[in-house]
Formats: C-alpha cells, sequence, structure tokens
C-alpha cells in the first residue's frame, strides 16, 4: 500500500527567491497493489510534482510518504519495487545511444550477476509481455521506433524489477489515439497481476477507462477523490462538475455545468478542519469554498 | 466555392531521398463551412496546413494545384505567395504560445507588421476583436512575457484574422491546452466564422472528439492522401472507411470502462513515405483487406459531400 | 605581513605608494597621467568595433557572397595576436608608407597642451593603434552576429511574420534586434580580453598608456606600480561591466519583466 | 576570440539516421572543416618533425651571418645577433602547441566541472558556482597573470599554460551550465535517476554524451585563447625563461626594433604562425558547428 498523507510541497519563487509558492498543499490519499488510482487535474494542479515526489525526484517539503508502512527513502532498494514512466517517449531515451540501453542500466543496477544468456532471455521475456515483438524493437535508435512501441519499452524497463507500484505521468498524451489504447491495456492487464498503478493525466475520459479509483486535483489541492463510479457517476464538487462538462465527447454539444447550491462538504457537518468529507463510503469532497456559504476553509 | 485543393502533392528532401508526405489530396472547402483535418502523426495534414500558407525550406510543391476565391495560388513562388498570404488565406500556428516576438510590445508589432502589409490600423476595430476573444486593450502595452499561453494564442488568433481572411487555418491549436481553455478557443474560432471576420477555416488536429464540436465536416487522412471526408455527424456516427471506424472505435469516452468492453487500438503503424506501397496505403492493417486492395482505391463520393477512398466502402 | 593593512588603508586614500621607476613621484600621479591615454584608444576601438562588427555581420547573414569574403577575413583578424597586427600596420603605414609615426603618443618637440597643434599631433599618433585595436576585435563582432542572426531568422517569431507574409525588412530587423542583446553581454565578457589587447598595442607603439607603464614596471621590477596599474584595470573594467548590465536591463524587457516577478 | 552561439537549439536538434553517421556524412564534405584541420595538421608536424630535421642544437645560438634576409641557407634569415629565425619559429611552434593544450586542456576541466555541477544540482551549489565564475570572468585574465607572472622567477612553458588555463576558463563554464540546465529538466535523466545512477555517473554518462561536439569545439577555442593570451604574456616579457616561443620571438623582434631596421623576416613569420594556428582552429570550428547544427548548413 502506497499512502501519501498531507503531503506538501513549496518552491522558492521571484527573482531573488523571496517568496514561496505552494504547488502541492496537503494532499493524502492511498493507492492499493492490483488497483489503478487516476490523478486528474488540470496544468499547474500539481498532479506532476506528486509523481515525481512519490519517485523521490523531487523532495517532500512536508507530509509523510510511506510504502507498507515504511517511509519512502528514495534509493536503489526503493527504485526496485516502484518504478515511473514519463510523457514524452522521445525524451524518455537518450538520443545518442541505441533503445535498449535502458536495460543495460537495469542490469548494471540491480542484476550485476545474471549471465549476458539469462538476461537475454528475461529482456526478451518482458518485451513480449508488453506485447512487442524483440525482433523489431531491440537493437534500434530512438528515433527508429514509434512513440507507442518506445513506452511499452519503459513498461518492460519496469517488469526486469520486482516492481509493486508504477507511476504513469501522462505517459499517453503524446501518443495518437490507436496506440494510446494499447498501452492503457497493457497497464488493465499488469494490475490484474497485482502492480498498483498511480496513472497522471489531464484526460477525464482517459482517466475513468482504467481507474478504480480517483483524485481530482485543482491549484494543489485534493477537491474530491474515491470510487470512480461514485466521483464521475456523482460529482459533488463544483469544480469536478465543470470539468467533467468541459470534456468534448463525440456527438454530444458541451453541456454548461449545473451549477451547486449547497456544498456537501459543510452540509454533512465537516469541520473547517478535515481534509476531506466522506459523503458515502468511498467517496470524499472537499470544501467547495461557496461565496454563499460563509464557512470557508483556510 | 472558397478553396478548391486538387491532387496536392508535398514532398520533403531529406537525406535518404524524397519523403512523399502529401501524395495527391483533393478536397473543397465550400464558403463559412469549418472543415476538420485529423489523423495520425504523420499523416500529412500539418504538411497540407503547411504547403497552403508557406512551403519552408525542406518543402517541395511536386504537383496539383490549389485555387482559392478562383485564383490559383502560386505555392512554389514564395514572394508571390505573400499577396494572399494574411490578406486572403492566414494561419493561427501550433507554435503560437512563441510567436510574438519577445521583446516588443504587443500593439507596437502589430502596428509594424500591418504598415509593412501597407495596410491601415483601425485601433476601434482591433480592441473590439480583442474584446471578442476576451482580452482587454490593456494587452496591446504588454510583452508576450507578460501574458500567459491560453492569452498569448488569443491574441495571435485576433491578428491572423485582421485582414478578414478568406480561409484561416489553425494548426494544432488545442493540443497543449487543458480542457477548459479548449472549450474557451473553439468556442473563440466559430465566433470568428460567425461573425464573418473568416469566411472558412481548416481546423488541424488529432482530437477527433474536440473536432465535432467545432467542425461542420471532418477529413480523416492516412499516409499522405485522404482516407475519408464528411459531414461531422455521418463521419463520427456512420463512418464507411475502416481506418476512420477503427480510429473512431478507439476513442475512450467519459464512461467508457475496460471492465466493461475493453476498446481496441490498431495493430502495426503507417508506412514509411519514403518509398510507400502500392495500391490501399492501410492495406497490411485493414482487417477486410483482399487482392482488389493491391490497386490504389479512387476517391468516390458515395453520398452528398461523402467521399470515401476504399473499395470495401461503396 | 602587517604592511597589508596599512597598504590597504593607503589604497583607500587613492595612495598606492611611491614609484620605483619614476621615483619620487607617487605610483597614483604616474598611472593617472597615462589614463586618459589609454582611454582615449579603447573606449573608440571598443565600442566603434562593436557597432561596426555588428554591422556587418548582419549584412553577411543576408548575403551569399558577403558570407564568403566578410567572414573568413573576420576569422583571420579575430585570430591575429594584437601586438602582430600592430606591428604589420606599424611597418606598412609607419616604416614603409610613412604617413603615421612609428610611436609615441605625441611628437617630442610638442608640449602637451590643449591647443590645435598638440591634439592634431596627438590624433596623427593615435591613428594606427586605433585601427590595429578596431580591426581584431571588429572580427569577433562580426562572427557572433551572424551566428546569433542565423538562430534568431530560424525562430518561431519570424516563422510566424513570414507565415503572414511580412517583408524580409521587417524580419530582419526584428532578428537584428533580439540578436544584438546577447551581443551586449558578449561586450562585458570580451572587456578582459580587450584591455590586453590594448596594453599589448601600447607597448608596440611606446604609446604612453597604462601599457607602457606596466611594461617598464616589469623591466625595473617596480612592484608599486604594477600593483597600482593591476588596480586600475580591474577597477574599470568593474565600472564598465556594472554599465553594460544597466544598458542590457534598459534594452531587454525580458529581463526587466523577469525582476519584477512578472507571470510567463 | 569569438563567443560560442545560444548552446541551447544544439541540445534539441533530434539526429536523423544513426546519431554518428549523419555528421560524418558532412563532415567529411564540410569545406571549411577540411582546410581548417589540414593546416593545424601540417603547423603540428613542423613543429614535431622541424627540429628534428635541423641538427637539433640551440635555436637561440648565433650561427649565421647578421640581420640576412631570408635566402637558401636560411629559408627565414637571421636576426641582428645571427640566429636563424627558421630554428626559433620551429621550436616556438612547439612551444606555442604546448602551451594551447596545456592551457586549453585545464581551462576545459575546470570549465566542465564547474559547468556541470552548477548546471546539473542547482541551487545553492549553482549560486555559489556562479558567483565564482563571474568573479574570475570581470577580472581581466592578463592583470592577474602579469602580477603572478612577475612574482614567480622561474617560468616553464606548462607553467604559463597551467595560469592561463587557471584564469579562462569562465566563459566555457557559464556555457556548459546553460546547456547542462537544459538537458537536466530532459526524462532520460529522470529514467536514470530511477535506475539508481549517482550525480557524476548522470553528467558524464547521460549529459555529456549529448554535448560532446559542443565540448569538443569549446575545448577548441579554449586552445586559441589560450595560445592568443600565452603570445601577449610572452610579448610583455613574461614569457617562458628558457627556449623560446612565438611570442618570444615577437618580444625580441621588437625589443631590437626589427620594426624600424626593416627586418621584416625577422617579426612577420611569428605573428603569421600564431595567426594560422588560431586561426585553422577557428575555421576548423565553424566547419564543426555546421556539420552538428543543420540550421547553420543551410544559410
Amino acid at each position: 500500500m502506497l499512502t501519501l498523507d498531507r503531503v506538501t510541497k513549496t518552491f522558492r519563487a521571484g527573482a531573488f527567491g523571496g517568496g514561496s509558492v505552494t504547488a502541492v498543499d496537503r494532499v493524502s490519499f492511498a493507492a492499493a497493489p492490483g488497483e489503478l488510482v487516476s490523478l486528474i487535474g488540470e496544468s499547474g494542479s500539481g498532479k506532476s510534482t506528486i509523481g515525481r515526489m512519490v519517485l523521490g525526484l523531487t523532495e517532500v517539503s512536508a507530509g509523510s510518504l510511506t510504502l507498507d508502512g515504511e517511509r519512502v527513502r528514495p534509493g536503489k532498494d526503493f527504485y526496485r519495487r516502484v518504478q515511473g514512466v514519463f510523457q514524452d517517449p522521445f525524451s524518455c531515451y537518450n538520443p545518442v545511444f541505441k533503445a535498449d540501453r535502458v536495460f543495460a542500466l537495469i542490469r548494471r543496477a540491480y542484476h550485476p550477476g545474471v549471465g549476458d544468456r539469462e538476461w537475454a532471455d528475461r529482456v526478451e521475456k518482458a518485451v513480449r509481455d508488453v506485447r512487442l515483438d524483440p525482433g523489431q524493437v531491440l537493437g534500434r535508435y530512438p528515433h527508429q521506433l514509434s512513440g507507442g512501441q518506445l513506452q511499452r519499452l519503459l513498461i518492460a524497463r519496469a517488469l526486469l524489477l520486482d516492481l509493486r507500484f508504477l507511476v504513469a505521468d501522462e505517459i499517453t498524451s503524446m501518443l495518437d489515439a490507436s496506440t494510446r489504447i494499447d498501452v492503457l491495456n497493457l497497464l488493465a492487464g499488469l494490475k490484474e497481476r497485482g502492480l498498483g498503478v498511480l496513472y497522471i493525466t489531464h484526460d477525464l475520459s482517459l482517466g475513468t477507462y482504467l481507474a478504480e479509483k480517483t483524485v481530482v486535483l485543482r491549484n494543489g489541492r485534493v477537491v474530491e477523490r474515491g470510487d470512480t463510479q461514485k466521483v464521475f457517476g456523482n460529482p459533488l464538487h463544483p469544480y469536478t462538475r465543470t470539468l467533467l462538462a468541459a470534456v468534448p465527447r463525440l456527438n454530444q454539444p458541451w453541456t454548461a455545468a449545473v451549477p451547486l447550491d449547497a456544498c456537501a462538504y459543510h452540509e454533512g457537518g465537516a469541520s473547517p478542519g478535515d481534509d476531506l468529507y466522506e459523503t458515502e463510503p468511498g467517496h470524499f469532497v472537499a470544501c467547495a469554498a461557496l461565496p454563499a456559504c460563509g464557512r470557508t476553509r483556510a | 466555392m472558397t478553396l478548391t485543393v486538387n491532387d496536392l502533392r508535398v514532398h520533403y528532401r531529406t537525406l535518404r531521398g524524397e519523403v512523399r508526405a502529401l501524395d495527391g489530396v483533393g478536397f473543397d472547402l465550400a464558403d463559412g463551412e469549418i472543415l476538420g483535418l485529423a489523423g495520425e502523426s504523420g499523416c500529412g495534414k500539418t504538411t497540407l496546413g503547411k504547403a497552403l500558407i508557406r512551403l519552408d525550406g525542406r518543402m517541395r510543391h511536386a504537383g496539383g494545384t490549389v485555387t482559392l476565391d478562383g485564383e490559383e495560388l502560386p505555392l512554389s513562388d514564395d514572394r508571390a505567395m505573400n499577396a494572399y498570404r494574411f490578406h486572403k488565406i492566414s494561419l493561427v500556428p501550433q507554435y503560437s504560445m512563441s510567436a510574438l516576438n519577445p521583446t516588443r510590445r504587443i500593439g507596437r508589432m502589430v502596428r509594424e507588421l500591418l504598415a509593412s502589409r501597407g495596410v491601415s490600423v483601425d485601433t476601434d476595430e482591433l480592441h473590439r476583436r480583442l474584446a471578442l476573444v476576451g482580452l482587454e486593450p490593456g494587452v496591446l502595452d504588454r510583452y508576450p512575457i507578460e501574458l500567459s499561453g491560453g492569452m498569448k494564442q488569443r491574441a495571435v488568433m485576433v491578428i491572423s484574422t485582421l485582414l478578414d481572411p478568406s480561409v484561416l487555418i489553425a494548426d494544432e491549436v488545442t493540443s497543449a491546452l487543458d480542457v477548459s481553455n479548449q472549450q474557451a478557443v473553439v468556442g473563440a474560432l466559430t465566433g470568428l466564422r460567425d461573425k464573418g471576420l473568416v469566411t472558412s477555416m481548416i481546423f488541424v488536429t488529432h482530437d477527433i472528439g474536440l473536432t465535432s464540436h467545432i467542425a461542420d465536416s471532418i477529413m480523416v487522412m492516412y499516409a499522405g492522401k485522404l482516407a475519408e471526408k464528411a459531414p461531422t455527424k455521418i463521419l463520427t456516427t456512420a463512418p464507411r472507411h475502416p481506418y476512420t471506424k477503427m480510429l473512431i472505435g478507439s476513442l475512450p469516452q467519459v464512461g467508457a470502462r475496460y471492465a466493461d468492453k475493453p476498446l481496441s487500438g490498431i495493430a502495426g503503424s503507417p508506412p514509411s513515405l519514403l518509398d510507400p506501397p502500392a495500391g490501399c496505403r492501410f492495406r497490411d492493417r485493414c482487417p477486410l483487406a483482399d487482392r482488389q486492395c493491391a490497386e490504389e482505391p479512387p476517391v468516390v463520393e458515395i453520398a452528398p459531400r461523402h467521399t470515401v477512398a476504399c473499395w470495401k466502402a461503396a | 605581513m602587517a604592511a597589508v593593512p596599512a597598504l590597504l588603508g593607503a589604497l583607500l586614500q587613492g595612495d598606492f605608494g611611491i614609484s620605483i621607476w619614476v621615483f619620487p613621484t607617487p605610483v597614483g600621479d604616474v598611472l593617472l597621467e597615462a589614463l586618459p591615454y589609454t582611454l582615449g584608444l579603447m573606449i573608440p576601438s571598443v565600442l566603434l568595433s562593436w557597432f561596426a562588427g555588428n554591422w556587418i555581420g548582419a549584412l553577411s547573414a543576408r548575403r551569399k557572397i558577403l558570407d564568403n569574403t566578410v567572414l573568413p577575413v573576420g576569422y583571420l583578424l579575430t585570430a591575429m595576436p594584437y601586438m602582430w597586427i600592430a606591428v604589420i600596420l606599424a611597418w606598412a603605414f609607419g616604416a614603409q608608407a610613412g604617413w603615421f609615426p612609428l610611436s609615441g603618443g605625441y611628437s617630442l618637440d610638442i608640449q602637451p597642451g590643449w591647443n590645435a597643434d598638440f591634439v592634431l599631433d596627438a590624433l596623427h599618433h593615435w591613428v594606427l593603434p586605433f585601427l590595429s585595436l578596431f580591426l581584431v576585435a571588429l572580427g569577433g563582432w562580426a562572427i557572433g552576429m551572424r551566428n546569433m542572426i542565423i538562430y534568431e531568422l530560424e525562430s518561431d517569431y519570424s516563422a510566424y511574420l513570414s507565415a503572414l507574409g511580412a517583408p524580409q525588412r521587417l524580419i530582419r530587423r526584428y532578428a537584428f534586434r533580439n540578436a544584438v542583446l546577447p551581443q551586449v553581454t558578449g561586450l562585458a565578457l570580451q572587456l578582459g580580453v580587450l584591455v590586453a589587447g590594448a596594453l599589448v598595442t601600447e607597448i608596440v607603439f611606446a604609446y604612453p598608456g597604462l601599457g607602457s607603464l606596466i611594461l617598464a614596471a616589469i623591466q625595473n621590477q617596480d612592484f608599486f606600480l604594477l600593483q597600482g596599474a593591476f588596480l586600475f584595470i580591474v577597477i574599470g573594467v568593474l565600472i564598465a561591466n556594472f554599465l553594460i548590465d544597466i544598458v542590457y536591463v534598459v534594452v531587454d524587457p525580458r529581463t526587466r519583466t523577469g525582476m519584477a516577478g512578472g507571470t510567463s | 576570440m569569438t563567443t560560442l552561439p545560444d548552446p541551447a537549439p544544439v541540445a534539441a536538434e533530434q539526429p536523423a539516421a544513426k546519431p554518428g553517421s549523419e555528421s560524418l556524412h558532412y563532415a567529411v564534405r564540410n569545406p571549411k572543416l577540411l582546410i581548417g584541420l589540414s593546416l593545424v595538421l601540417v603547423l603540428l608536424a613542423t613543429g614535431l618533425l622541424g627540429p628534428l630535421l635541423l641538427d637539433g642544437g640551440n635555436p637561440n645560438e648565433y650561427v649565421g651571418p647578421q640581420a640576412a634576409a631570408p635566402d637558401g641557407t636560411y629559408w627565414m634569415g637571421t636576426t641582428t645577433f645571427g640566429q636563424d629565425v627558421y630554428a626559433q619559429f620551429v621550436h616556438g611552434l612547439r612551444a606555442t602547441f604546448l602551451v594551447g593544450a596545456v592551457g586549453g586542456a585545464i581551462a576545459a576541466v575546470i570549465a566542465m566541472l564547474v559547468g556541470f555541477l552548477a548546471g546539473y544540482r542547482g541551487g545553492i551549489v549553482d549560486e555559489v558556482l556562479n558567483m565564482l565564475t563571474n568573479v574570475v570572468l570581470v577580472i581581466p585574465a592578463l592583470a592577474v597573470l602579469l602580477i603572478i607572472n612577475a612574482y614567480l622567477g622561474v617560468r616553464s612553458v606548462a607553467v604559463q599554460g597551467l595560469f592561463i588555463g587557471l584564469t579562462s576558463w569562465p566563459w566555457a563554464a557559464r556555457a556548459i551550465r546553460a546547456q547542462t540546465f537544459s538537458l537536466r529538466t530532459r526524462e532520460f535523466v529522470d529514467l536514470a535517476r530511477l535506475s539508481g545512477s549517482g550525480t557524476w555517473r548522470i553528467v558524464f554518462r547521460e549529459i555529456a554524451p549529448n554535448m560532446s561536439s559542443y565540448l569538443f569545439m569549446m575545448f577548441i577555442l579554449l586552445f586559441g585563447g589560450s595560445i592568443l593570451i600565452a603570445s601577449s604574456l610572452d610579448f610583455i616579457g613574461l614569457g617562458p625563461t628558457e627556449g623560446v616561443s612565438l611570442g618570444l620571438m615577437l618580444q625580441s623582434a621588437q625589443q631590437w626594433s626589427a620594426l624600424q631596421l626593416g627586418l621584416w623576416w625577422w617579426f612577420i613569420p611569428p605573428g603569421a604562425g600564431i595567426t594560422a594556428i588560431v586561426g585553422a582552429l577557428y575555421v576548423a570550428n565553424v566547419g564543426l558547428d555546421e556539420v552538428f547544427n543543420p540550421k547553420l548548413r543551410e544559410s
């Protein structure tokens, strides 16, 4: 179980580093093995920063990040179990080397003892696991492969470790519609084999396609989270509703989001101190700071 | 008829030979029509958009003609094309965020640009158009660095349409935006057409879902050729080309779930356009392909304004 | 090292100690007398070469023939050691052609003073040192500007202007304006090299500036004069750098908004 | 000394074919690169082989007639003291290449250390290193060398190269820092961190290979710059106390008024030697820039 408890990130800002910007503000949620949690938010909502903090690429300013109860300490041992795949496949590969050098990096760090023959078999198995033909993709330069192939190779790279959690940060936004689905179906398959996935995206339709749980972020804060069916079946926060309404659906004209008159957070009697209020089992909502409410949370 | 494109061929010169990015594309754009130009990366949609405005260094106009309001556009003659650019045909580029000169106030840049094209600046009209896309006049006194990405894009949209061009090409203007901004930009674009500031428009994108909200008709391209062109409603609900069907089928809609019915992508990848295969270029990825597809399928109008390039579609 | 605090104290009041070479005149006076000649040589050559170099660089980015003729010459010039081009000019225009005097700041038979003869004579001696400093620096700026303009002409705003059919004149004017900015900071970076160039050029022409003083100080082991000269140079370069930074903030709006934490 | 154009676009260029093959394809066809390189090699050969072909001996020895114009036996004539100018020139070439190599190498190493660390690490380390760079940048290198050399008794070419290297690295460090900054945000660096790679392994195995062409070009400019500074130092009289260098030849020519006496063969060759080496290096560098940078190639 990967748990975030009131995780916060502040950056120094301004020309002389005087002021500070809070990119992520007391975010809490959990991701279990065999489950895909989609982290949805527009640009600037802090979703990528959360991804980088989980992967230890960016320091956590406050709050705690634990894996199976232990505090997360980024390093070789942590990366054996938690790995990441990023947005731009062509930026994930060092253009000067062949694409399968990403496997060599893993071998050097985690499997020094394994013989060449044995290692080649493992690589081939991982490549087949991600439904790629080793003959077509190994020994090529990144620019000779398609975006979809490159992303799947990155997932194969992670499978060479005893992977428990995968952070997928916008991994399909640079892909064409047809190859995007193959990558998503691949993630679904891995999820069924017990892998936990934190799927970060700005695209609602992708988020809902696979996710058991959804976390909706705005300006660094969780506005609504819980079971995907409940969050998008019955959105309670005005932001979630406008986001849902703004998604372009095939052949359906945009409908304006029905405004909220009462805020579910306060209506349920939640005091301003709590983070989110559980309006129904597995469905949490934050204070919507409606002007008429008067009891806004700091 | 605003724009007629007839068997247009544009190739890229590279070290390993000529990439036939556009290999004979034909369509026409009626007055007031917004055409969505969709397709996967490498299908030639951006090349088409670029070719109509300005061929850059490596592009070569290999054949075909483009007529705008009855006059044939001299695509390969950069100097002669100047007369048409901005006045008759204009562009909102993919790189709108960095299209404004960083060291010039926006108002001054617009004045200098218009003066260089021999046009006088009508400040009130400029303010009115800025308001149309939600920008206050104060924007003109600021430097591009002081505006947000979305504001810069809308400013470029106003600048590009100042001379009421017959055709506006919007090249992937929504791909870098969030969902809420996308809706605002689409609204602004349709507003330009509805108020007659632009006669007709080509909206280049890879997002068919969004295109269905702005385009009157959609043209799907594959490997440098037209696959299918039809009014939006028909193309999205009753496509006839197998590629269009699979493309629409692989778009996850909100609420679609893997657990209920997993969607399927399209196996394989588009052919290299260095030496494209003979016959139908979708042949080796198409489930309906047979011997007949070894021959190039003609573009057939199977219904009013609905053309398809596939033997199996008729 | 007890002397150091005393020395520092003295320095602050402009007392650089007594020169050994030109005993007993204080070092400060010796340097102040030489300073006008060095500044008179450096300021015009640096500024003129900067403007001319940028202008020629911009031209050569446009015309192929210029690009193939001006640039190789530019590379040759910028590769020349300052003192060698000085010697060549002295030999060609001085010794052989006899148009200009070979050395000295002014003819020995004229008393320095603000009268016409002295000024004219001083100018006559000034031409060759100025020309050699000007030519070497010119090459560097021309090459820098040519490359910068090519990058600017490839930028998105140039592409947008061409897509809207703007004439080449406007596009090149914007490209030149944006390409000049890094050349302003380039000026600050190059100051150290330009100062060195001026010193050796002065030595070739025995021009009565800081360069000749430094040569004399070295030959006579006059460390006080040497330290004084060193301080003059460092302070001069610092002041110049400071001025250039101010000019840059004024000229480049991006830094101004950056400072004020403008949104980007 | 020219400053390199803004490095950022270089990193963004995606090589089409195998990264090496396309550059190689253009490299062998680039006239500037070929001319520049061959000239440097010819001069290097003369510098290395020259002294061996002569009967050795001290180039400053008084061998021939005084102030003799170039002729069959003394190709470059003799000085006022009867020293063989050609012998001095050939030994001088050797010293000039040495000071260029030593100065250029030291400056390149420091520039890389400072540039990579500041660019990759960022934060406090970046600010401290940046301040150091700016301080060394502002203080004119020649003034510093002036003071150091004046105090040093014995001065060898290598020591001179060392001091030049120690003071001429800032602009290069600043350029490397800028490019490391842009490469650091690339995702393959994040992926390397996720594969357990440490800072220096990432800098030298992931970032540096992307800048290899850039680092080489920078070394060429530092090499040329070091030669120019060394020749200025020699000219002021702060050159190596034993042996000969092209700068020293110019200095003695100036000191013994070769100019006034019209002994052009005494002061023309040394300066021409320096200009040829540095000029050829710069032209080769432009050729390389065009090879690795398609934008410059088409213009």
